[in-house]
């Protein structure tokens, strides 16, 4: 992958993760200040599992990420500005202004934007790792779901497919404890989804998913295991949903305590500690660092508050590659001239 | 009386009916201690314990498939999609499981079900939150399909649901939820499925509309008093399967005009089959072509500009009513 | 030239489509070494191997959802389901993912896929072996639907909705696999999507049909030109979705009256929107009620006398044709 | 269970194998010669999995059979007369007529019918496992599948829904090798189906589905844990198909040795083997019961043939459960008088 910011691997790691949480915290404002208008989703507290995930893949590998995942397109290297475009429904952005959250990816960078409907995209991951196998590429899926996604048949089929033909599928499980207000007590009970690899015929493993070290090393070897033709990897990244489940819920159903434990590990923040025992200035990094990624949302931001709206006829482009399946104007409609109506 | 709001009347039918009858439950994605994405079930896992109110896993198809289940074996499931775009996750246990039961069984079991949940659009909800799925299901023998537009529809409907022996699907329009404030009796409030109701008489023209379109054919029919001087009566199917269909024509037959008007799209919406029903059954009475208005042909769009484009409003409805009442 | 048979037209289709394109590739359920429930498929796997010809799970949503991303990423997948009745478990990859993937992303991906297989009653399949599920896919945006009764259509159409860029919903009809044979010119045999066909012209009535009561409707028309003297111009709509209305307009403007005939239920099945349109653009030009044929409103029993009570055939079109004609 | 035939629990044992076994040749008789029209699915050989996982349960247990369970509705005591007029299709079976195979089910004996959807009824038996928990019913659900069906996500959302609140259900996974044409191997990929259950938070037990005493003792094992409260077991009965798919499938995807093998595993044979430990005369057993069963057979048959088939409009019938919904006659059916048409 691109390096953000420095050559130096640690260094442009913490970036990554500021990067990532500080575009999403500039979400959040701007969702309560009402120029993003739909849900949102913030992953803070989860941003080692989307860095560790995609930091080291290749440019023709392939993501599939979900609501949490607004990390994933930036790791990936889609441009700050027409993110910020996309979740403000701009015509700049990804879709045109068709849809304002994750339900666009972004082709340049292998990025498959999921349907609102979870696990969805596994059966997807599946197909594009079957392109692979077919044409003998080393290429691998990384895809993504909550551990309320993993319930969802789709994901269980995906997986049984996978299995059955070692494609080179790394799933990555978000167990951030809740799917919106259901505690993973009350979703699964087996002691882990990752434990659920077993039935497939692969390997599962449950890691630290605050810990951006473990992630990338499981990421590393799930990723080699795959392009190698060793198959599937589920990872189960053990993580904490800081936040509500979107910006209006302020999760009352959650014990303080529970909250309080997992403030103390912070992913940025063990990163920061790592950094300095490793001596690095982290007081002076940080400030650097935030800098220039107070400046990068600013600019998304400004670029994007400033990007136009498609127009309503609009709405009738992209249905279809050719422009078929057109309805026909009614009679009415017809009669009244061009200018009447959308429907 | 009370002021109930559209969602308020379905939580009350819910409490109503939990109180009334040991055997309805209720289950669903958070809906016991959260209270439900909307909070129409708030409350209820207080007063019923979580044996009746039961937050499930994120498996839409066990969700209404365990609901045929409870249905066969006694109990009365109302079943929450947290948004109705779902639903398509659960087809197939609902199109072919609970719609089939009874008729495959020669009637040894009954399957008094209902899923229910938000549908709609009007509020930026995107491609996924905004859906109108009626059509799907009111196409399907063995299912009845409701929309409600007011509060009290929506309570005595969706009590008429619970109390009904066969499988229910129930479209809230959840741009209603809170928007929709009206005095409700107190007491039972019980409304039959399968009758539309004339909510504005009118001589001129037939409106026949349910759910997300009812208000704005409610508007234009005023406007169009005022600044028309015609009568448009406006017509709420409430449930889509079966269709009112025989006050329809009868409307039709009055006013030798018909509009139908709904937010799904055109396309095989529910508007197809009442145009088509019109069109034979009223042949002779009809004075002017059948207009329909929906959606257009593309899916719910998330941008202002274009929710606003595809979906019908105040002054489309004027604008295709006007065209009919002058021809 | 060669007599080949409706499924014999398929298969060449899906060969001649495999050796053009390496692209190209099927999935299914027992597709490979089997050949397909109904030998479809048979001797592909031979040719093509187990890269190109997919042995899947038991999964259908996995079987449209990997097609969705195979297509995405450049093949040109062509899945089958061993049965359409099991497409209801595929519906939300199909109606939300594949159909959507397009307009989602602005127009970054295409999404070329064809999901086939054998549908239609009038083999004593039952509620799950006999449905005819296009209408639930003919109302959404992003697809398209075609449901050819000739095996030169069949053939022409699977290899035109194999090169387009969009999924296509392709609907077999199985009682037409080895029953209906033709000659069939040698070379590619490409028929565009969204046409429809006048396959017997006539002043004074339109019959408006597609896929299981194609022949039906040309079996009446012959019977009513001999005995009635009335010239039945049969249109088989070929494709569902796009409905190529324009050339059912012109035709009824000819003669003043349609009836619309299909296998599916008449309630808001391809019908109701073709007799709508109708009732809508030519309603100066009718001269009797527009009338529709379908199903009725139950399930496919299995029976003999129940499923012949159910379906259309050739008395019933006869029988409303000339209602129709008589009015 | 009701005694079949005999007090002697071995005896009755065998005959009700061979009753399962008699019934399923018979109607495989019947379709050759186009007496029953549908398809015909047979479970010969597999005899031991639908006797051992149904006969000790409780009449107010329900059981969930499919396409090649027709044993099952025979162990629960549901009349081979109106089983047979259902196979034929005729007013007088189970679904009057409306489908002729397992889509009916026998509510009198607690058996409910699938749709042809495989998987489908796993999340019907949960919901009535739920209603016997609400109810503090200590009854039980025995759900059955194939292990092709056990790819379907509805099976796996079935199981996790019955983990998460251990529900009184037992998972019957019929694993005879085959689905349709596809082997195990490329259905699964984990070493058994079983396996999966642990990703449920429950015992999964992988057993010879052809020895009838280990599948007697296994399903009393599930069914004494799940009356207890103890949650689902997943039993995997191993097993062969020994016939095609349906009658229509000559399988000549098969090897002849794996045929071969799989025939000296016999399941009615293995129990004769014991009864004739225990010093039964088996020969004169065995005639005596075919006799029995052929008796059965033969007076299910003719009932079933000489039962009228519904008439056309009866098809309109148990559509709902009171008569609305019915389709407006359209103007030309209405002139046309009642006689008209169907449609
Ligand atoms: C099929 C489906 N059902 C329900 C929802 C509504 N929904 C959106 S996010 C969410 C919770 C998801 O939880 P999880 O998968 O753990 O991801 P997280 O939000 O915790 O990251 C739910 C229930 C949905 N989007 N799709
Ligand atoms: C959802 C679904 N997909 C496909 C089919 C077609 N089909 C009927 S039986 C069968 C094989 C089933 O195999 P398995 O589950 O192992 O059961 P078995 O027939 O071996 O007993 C298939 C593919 C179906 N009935 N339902
Ligand atoms: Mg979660
Ligand atoms: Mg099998």
């Amino acid at each position: 992958m691109p390096r953000f910011y420095s050559d130096d691997r640690s260094i442009d790691l913490y970036y990554a993760l500021k990067l990532v949480r500080g575009f999403e915290d500039k979400v959040s404002v701007l969702h309560r200040q009402n120029e993003i208008l739909g849900g949102v989703y913030s992953g803070r507290g989860q941003e080692a599992v989307v860095v560790g995930t995609a930091y080291d893949l290749d440019a023709s590998d392939w993501v599939f990420p979900i609501h949490r995942d607004l990390g994933v397109w930036l790791i990936r290297g889609t441009d700050p500005k027409l993110l910020m475009a996309q979740l403000m429904g701009r015509r700049a952005g990804l879709s045109k202004g068709k849809d304002n959250w994750t339900h666009a990816g972004d082709a340049a960078h292998n990025v498959f934007g999921a349907t609102s409907m979870l696990g969805g995209t596994q059966p997807v991951a599946a197909g594009v790792a079957w392109k692979f196998k077919l044409m003998g590429e080393r290429h691998v899926t990384v895809s993504y779901f909550g551990e309320g996604a993993s319930s969802r048949g789709d994901v269980h089929e995906a997986m049984n497919f996978a299995g059955v033909h070692k494609l080179a599928c790394v799933f990555v499980c978000e167990n951030n404890q809740y799917a919106y207000s259901t505690p993973v007590s009350l979703q699964i009970a087996g002691e882990s989804v990752a434990r659920r690899a077993e039935g497939y015929g692969f390997t599962g493993v449950v890691c630290n998913g605050n810990d951006l070290h473990e992630m990338l090393r499981v990421t590393n070897e799930a990723v080699e295991r795959a392009r190698n033709g060793g198959g599937p990897t589920l990872l189960e990244a053990v993580t904490y949903r800081v936040k509500g489940h979107s910006e209006h819920d302020r999760a009352a159903y959650r014990d303080k305590a529970e909250v309080a434990a997992w403030e103390t590990k912070d992913p940025v923040r063990m990163w920061e500690a790592f950094l300095d025992e490793l001596d690095v200035d982290v007081a002076a990094l940080r400030a650097e660092v935030e800098a220039r990624v107070r400046e990068v949302c600013e600019e998304a931001s400004e670029f994007a508050r400033s990007s136009p709206f498609a127009d309503g006829p609009d709405a009738l482009e992209d249905v279809y590659a050719a422009d078929v399946g057109r309805p026909l104007p009614s009679r009415a409609e017809r009669s009244q001239g061009p200018g009447a109506a959308g429907a | 009386m009370a002021t109930r709001s559209y969602l308020q009347a379905i939580g009350d039918a819910l409490r109503e009916e939990m109180e009334r009858d040991g055997s309805v439950i209720v289950m669903g994605e958070d809906v016991g201690v959260y209270g439900g994405a909307f909070k129409v079930t708030e409350g209820l896992i207080d007063r019923f314990g979580p044996l009746r109110v039961v937050d499930t896993p994120i498996s839409e198809a066990l969700i209404a498939g365990a609901a045929v289940g409870a249905a066969v074996a006694g109990l009365r499931p109302v079943v929450e999609m947290q948004f109705m775009d779902f639903i398509s996750c659960a087809f197939d246990q609902i199109v072919n499981m609970a719609a089939t039961t009874r008729y495959r069984h020669g009637g040894q079991f009954r399957v008094p079900m209902v899923v229910r949940g938000p549908s709609g659009a009007g509020i930026h909800g995107g491609l996924f939150h905004s859906q109108n799925s009626e059509a799907w299901f009111a196409r399907v023998p063995g299912l009845k399909v409701i929309a409600p537009a007011t509060a009290r529809d929506a309570k005595g409907l969706l009590k008429s649901a619970i109390r009904d022996d066969d499988p229910v699907v129930f479209f809230e329009h959840k741009r209603f939820y809170r928007s929709i404030r009206e005095e409700l009796p107190d007491g039972d409030l019980v409304i039959p499925i399968g009758k539309a109701q004339i909510v504005r008489p009118g001589r001129h023209l037939t409106v026949v509309t349910y759910g997300g379109t009812y208000y704005h054919a409610l508007e234009a029919a005023e406007t169009i008093a005022r600044e028309d001087k015609a009568e448009v009566e406006v017509i709420d199917l409430r449930t889509v399967r079966p269709i009112d269909h025989e006050t329809v024509f009868a409307s039709v037959r009055r006013t030798g005009r018909l509009l139908v008007v709904h937010e799904d799209r055109q396309t095989l919406g529910v508007g197809a089959e009442v145009a088509a029903q019109v069109a034979e059954h009223c042949f002779e009475e009809l004075d002017a072509p059948v207009v329909r208005l929906g959606m257009a042909e593309a899916h719910n769009a998330y941008a202002p500009p274009l929710e606003a484009w595809l979906l019908p409003d105040v002054a489309k409805v004027i604008e295709r009513a006007r065209w009919v009442l002058g021809y």
